[in-house]
């Protein structure tokens, strides 16, 4: 569309480094520098979002992507292991087949897909720009993805809310508030057949 | 983690973060409330506050934000998130309306108050839930015990 | 209708909604309650609601035709619009009655399995699960669908790794789950995002009109199904993919393994349903040979292998959940036939299924509940000392079989009839082969149950312990709904009969006449 | 080329996915699949937000005047940098905007991508308590061991 302009090169440069820390990912084995690389891939993500003019998705990336898991990556890292253990080569040879027919799948049908930038792209032109033109008249807020997000597509949101609780909720299950859930046993209300010392209870 | 020493070696984290804290508390609410005219929201809003504890966590340990926000706030704030939002929606339906559909909060308004007053009421239900599971998830993770030393790395 | 007097107008009006909603809301209430059995009630009372709920929407399909409920007020394409017709209602039904009758025989299964100060949280997220699986069944917003798939998996995740107070084995099944989970989510995810490149719109029906416009020619359309079919047949356990699904079924605390193996995958199951005969165009030569191919071909390899490995099983309820796996291969069988029969058989078995592998898991629970059984080989007796929950099992078991007089015949013959119809008398041979299969693996248990002697604890044979009145019920409520849906077939049938022809209309006749082409949103001025 | 550079975004997303989605399949350690995943998801979030981009428009956050009317903003100097901008040129501009409704799906699709992270990191720190290690194939060996004893404790 718009033709070989400066934005385009910091484009290409973003996805660049996004396809370098991708691989670093794959090659590395110390979960420390993994868990950072996905900090950073993270926020390489923020920053083109930006470019891509989504100024609230890029916030929140780089709070949740680069801030809020990458905590949550060292806390459970700090827990468990710091080196993730190599995998023999023919193993890695079949998820790479998988991996490849997908990709190529996709490639298929790249030719079909949109130019990047287009206005009349039917993504573009349909309901993402009556959300404009609505907003205007029906909400009257300037930033409409805030009204999209609380207003048109509110139950959506919802949705994101109980998800985000259920986390909350899971967490306190499985781990408990206070790192203290897990170590209670269940126990059959009877006699105990299946365990093979068959001790009375 | 650190408890109450003067003599640690984080004394200027401490200061530092004394004063940041609070800052970075007002700098949440800024970005919750500035929300329907510029990025933001409840949900980046909830992110930042909720870093704002797990950095005071981090420096002054977990037990001392534990005594700052108590383990059943956070329950609760997180359970207050989702009643604010679905409560906004039931409050839509006894009006008479589908759930969530803010105009029967002001219904002959001409410059959409009912939607605005539904936006906030329902980006705030965010901003609690999202505050409260993560830092319900921080504390999950900060209090288990690990069964590897610092002296391992 | 006078029986639609029975059901308040509000529920009719706002069914489609707060059948989702009330279960999500009274979760939170359910969580922070103290007391186990107030929570409890809470959820008893929560899903019979919403069961009653589910009957008022059904009734009103059945009657009046297909429900429409914009969220917020705003029309769809714009709003997320719920949807409920022939085929979504029935499952709603099915999916609330059984959690009803699941959640009855929680309140002793739970205080045994799960830790006594973590109840209230724990029927929370069940609530939440079903919740998830009923607003993936209702809705007509293919984004929304997948919210509230994630809303049911991350419940499910969390619920399945419970079972780890029983066996540790529950966590590293939990986490298999929810990397192939989060794995097949995506999938539909990429695909949705496909679609919505091409049309520019979230909603179902929306979405089938313009892909009409496209037409088969499109290559980020074909991208798009593929991706949507391996996204859900990930969900729904379709053959290859279905390492999750034994693991999961496993270990996972009682009641809630007999209300996923009910449920889940038959939720996943309406989706791809949906998807490929409403949304796509099922007379698209693509779809056509993916059908042909993907759900039949891939169901009959299903029902051979699983039914295979169900026999090798020692767990009783990894026999149950490979069985699980070979099922959802006739399920897939009849849907690959596409015609209006084949179909009919698929989603036929679909309910029947559901209600024998609930009745056979919560049976399960209970062996464990009074004796800690796990193994078959530790099935010996139980004849006589649980007769009425071995009997309840037995009942179910044969309906697996497929013996005359129950569900599992009057299904398993009309997909036979249905393979007759379309010339395929290898599906025919397969089917009577596998059927062969399930009484091997069914018959080795009855065999334990009933004709080995009794075990023995310090010299003294075990004395007769039947399970409480409260995992009874349920059980027996699902094993005679197996024996008299096999007898007076009609109701089923005609439910099935009603959802094959919403999808045998195709995408062509869903669109409501202009009710969903209008793009101008009501209210908000 | 030019079809490259009409397409390079969806080229270097699919390479991005496929990266992820290798990291999920390939490595046996799980806190390492958890970030495959995360990489995964996160460049599905880039094709979605890469498919709203509109050449030469402006984020979706409508100019004060253009959605209060032309008269708002000129006395106030609430708005004074767009003030500054005489009424005629700012409206004889059709101003363009990005697709803000990718925006609205994937901050959803983020939020649940972070809870799927913490339960999957709390499923990891449990697996690690019971089983001493994470590393996939190690547990199959220990769970295939207890299989074949047919005790599990």
């Amino acid at each position: 569309m718009g033709g070989i302009t400066p934005t385009l090169f910091l484009d290409m440069g973003l996805l660049a480094m996004l396809v370098v820390v991708a691989m670093a990912v794959v090659r590395l084995r110390s979960l420390f520098a993994i868990v950072m690389l996905q900090g950073v891939y993270s926020l390489l993500s923020a920053a083109w979002f930006v470019s891509l003019d989504a100024v609230d998705v890029a916030f929140t990336e780089a709070a949740v992507g680069a801030g809020i898991s990458t905590v949550l990556m060292l806390g459970a890292m700090l827990l468990t292991e710091r080196e993730a253990k190599p995998v023999p080569l023919q193993k890695q040879l079949g998820p790479l087949f998988v991996v490849c027919i997908v990709g190529l799948a996709m490639f298929y049908a790249v030719g079909d897909m949109p130019a990047f930038g287009d206005a009349l792209s039917p993504a573009n032109s349909y309901v993402g720009a009556d959300y404009i033109a609505a907003t205007k008249n029906e909400i009257i807020l300037p930033n409409v993805v805030t009204a999209v997000l609380a207003s048109y597509r509110s139950f959506d949101t919802f949705g994101e809310v109980v998800v985000v609780y259920m986390a909350g909720l899971g967490i306190l299950l499985l781990l408990g508030l206070n790192g203290n859930a897990g170590k209670w046993r269940a126990k059959p209300n009877g006699q105990n057949v299946g365990d093979k010392k068959g001790e009375q209870s | 983690m650190s408890n109450q020493n003067s003599q640690s070696p984080h004394i200027i984290l401490r200061v530092v973060s004394k004063i940041l804290i609070p800052l970075i508390a007002l700098f949440a609410l800024y970005v919750h409330f500035h929300g329907d005219y510029g990025p933001g929201g409840g949900f980046q809003a909830g992110v930042i506050f909720a870093s704002a504890i797990i950095l005071y966590a981090l420096i002054f340990g977990l037990e001392e934000a534990k005594r700052a926000v108590p383990p059943s706030w956070v329950r609760i704030c997180m359970s207050l998130g989702v009643l604010v939002y679905g409560g906004t929606g039931v409050a839509t339906w006894i009006l008479g309306g589908e759930f969530l559909n803010f105009t029967s909060f002001a219904p002959d308004s001409t410059h959409a108050a009912g939607q605005h007053w539904g936006i906030l009421a329902v980006e705030l239900g965010v901003l609690f839930a999202v505050t409260g599971a993560m830092v319900a998830i921080f504390y999950a993770f900060g209090s288990r015990e690990p069964d590897l030393k610092d002296e391992d790395w | 209708m006078q029986i639609m007097s029975l059901f308040p107008e509000w529920i009719l009006s706002h069914g489609a909604a707060s059948i989702v909603i009330i279960p999500l809301l009274l979760a939170v209430i359910t969580a922070v309650n103290s007391s186990a059995r107030l929570a409890w009630a809470t959820v008893l009372g929560v899903t019979a609601l919403c069961a009653f709920t589910a009957l008022g929407l059904l009734l009103q399909v059945m009657s009046f035709g297909p429900i429409h409920y914009n969220m917020g007020g705003w029309a769809p394409p714009m709003g997320i619009g719920y949807y409920i017709d022939g085929l979504n209602a029935p499952l709603l039904l099915l999916i609330s009655v059984v959690a009803f009758l699941c959640t009855l025989y929680a309140l002793p299964s739970v205080v045994a399995e799960v830790e006594p100060k973590k109840h209230g949280p724990f029927y929370a997220a069940f609530l939440i699960s079903l919740a998830g699986l009923l607003g993936m069944v209702a809705t007509a917003d293919a984004f929304n669908v997948f919210v509230f798939l994630e809303v049911s998996s991350i419940s499910t995740y969390v619920l399945v790794a419970m079972g780890a107070s029983r066996d540790r084995r529950a966590l590293s099944s939990s986490f298999n789950y929810l990397i192939m989970g989060s794995i097949g989510a995506t999938f539909f995810v990429i695909g949705i995002g496909f679609l919505y490149m091409q049309t520019g719109t979230l909603n179902m029906m929306d979405m089938a009109r313009l892909l009409q416009e496209i037409g088969p020619g499109d290559r980020v359309v074909q991208l798009a199904f593929a991706f949507i079919a391996i996204g859900l047949g990930l969900k729904l356990a379709m053959f290859p993919l279905h390492m999750w699904l034994p693991g999961a079924y496993a270990y996972a605390p009682s009641f809630f393994t007999a209300f996923l193996a009910a449920t889940a995958t038959k939720a996943a199951l309406y989706l791809l349903l949906r998807f490929t005969f409403t949304v796509f165009d099922p007379n698209w030569d693509y779809i056509a040979i993916a059908v042909m191919i993907l759900l039949a071909g891939m169901g009959i390899l299903g029902m051979v292998a699983a039914s295979l490995q169900a026999i090798f099983q020692n767990d009783i309820r990894r026999v149950l959940a490979y069985s699980s796996v070979a099922q959802v291969g006739y399920m897939l069988l009849g849907v690959g036939m596409a015609t209006t029969l084949g179909l009919t058989a698929g989603y036929l078995h679909m309910i029947n299924h559901a209600i024998m592998k609930g009745a056979l898991f919560l049976a399960v629970g209970a062996f464990w509940y009074r004796f800690g059984i796990t193994q078959v080989s530790d099935m010996r007796g139980l004849g006589k000392t649980m007769p009425w929950t071995m009997a309840g099992f037995t009942i179910a078991g044969i309906s697996l079989i497929g013996v005359p007089g129950t569900v599992g015949f009057v299904s398993k013959l009309i997909l036979v009839e249905a393979a007759a119809e379309n010339g395929w008398w290898w599906a025919i041979g397969v089917i009577v082969a596998t059927s062969v299969l399930a009484i091997i693996y069914v018959g080795r248990m009855i065999e334990q149950a009933y004709f080995k002697p009794v075990p023995q604890i310090n010299d003294r044979p075990v004395r007769r312990n039947e399970a409480p009145l409260a995992m009874l019920i349920p059980l027996w409520v699902l094993a005679l709904a197996s024996l008299a849906f096999g007898i007076q077939t009609e109701w089923l049938m005609n439910l099935a009969e009603a959802a094959a022809q919403v999808l045998s209309a195709g995408s062509n006749t869903v669109i409501p006449g202009g009710a969903y082409a209008l793009p101008a949103p009501i209210g908000g001025h | 080329m030019a079809a490259f550079f009409e397409h390079f975004n969806f080229v270097v997303v699919i390479v991005l996915m496929m990266t992820g989605l290798f990291v999920v399949f390939a490595t046996q350690n799980m806190i390492k699949k958890l970030v495959g995943l995360s990489v995964f998801q996160t460049s599905v979030f880039l094709l979605y937000i890469s498919l709203s981009k509109v050449s030469g428009a402006q984020p979706p956050i409508i100019a004060k005047k253009d959605l209060y009317g032309a008269s708002y903003g000129t006395g106030g100097g609430y708005d004074s940098a767009s003030s500054s901008v005489p009424d005629s040129t700012y409206q004889a501009a059709e101003v363009l905007y990005s697709n803000p409704l990718p925006h609205v799906l994937i901050l959803t699709a983020i939020v649940v991508g972070v809870a799927t992270l913490a339960i999957g990191l709390a499923l990891v720190v449990r697996v690690r308590e019971v089983y001493g290690t994470i590393e996939d194939d190690e547990i199959n060996k220990i769970d295939y061991n207890i299989n074949l004893e047919g005790v599990a404790k």
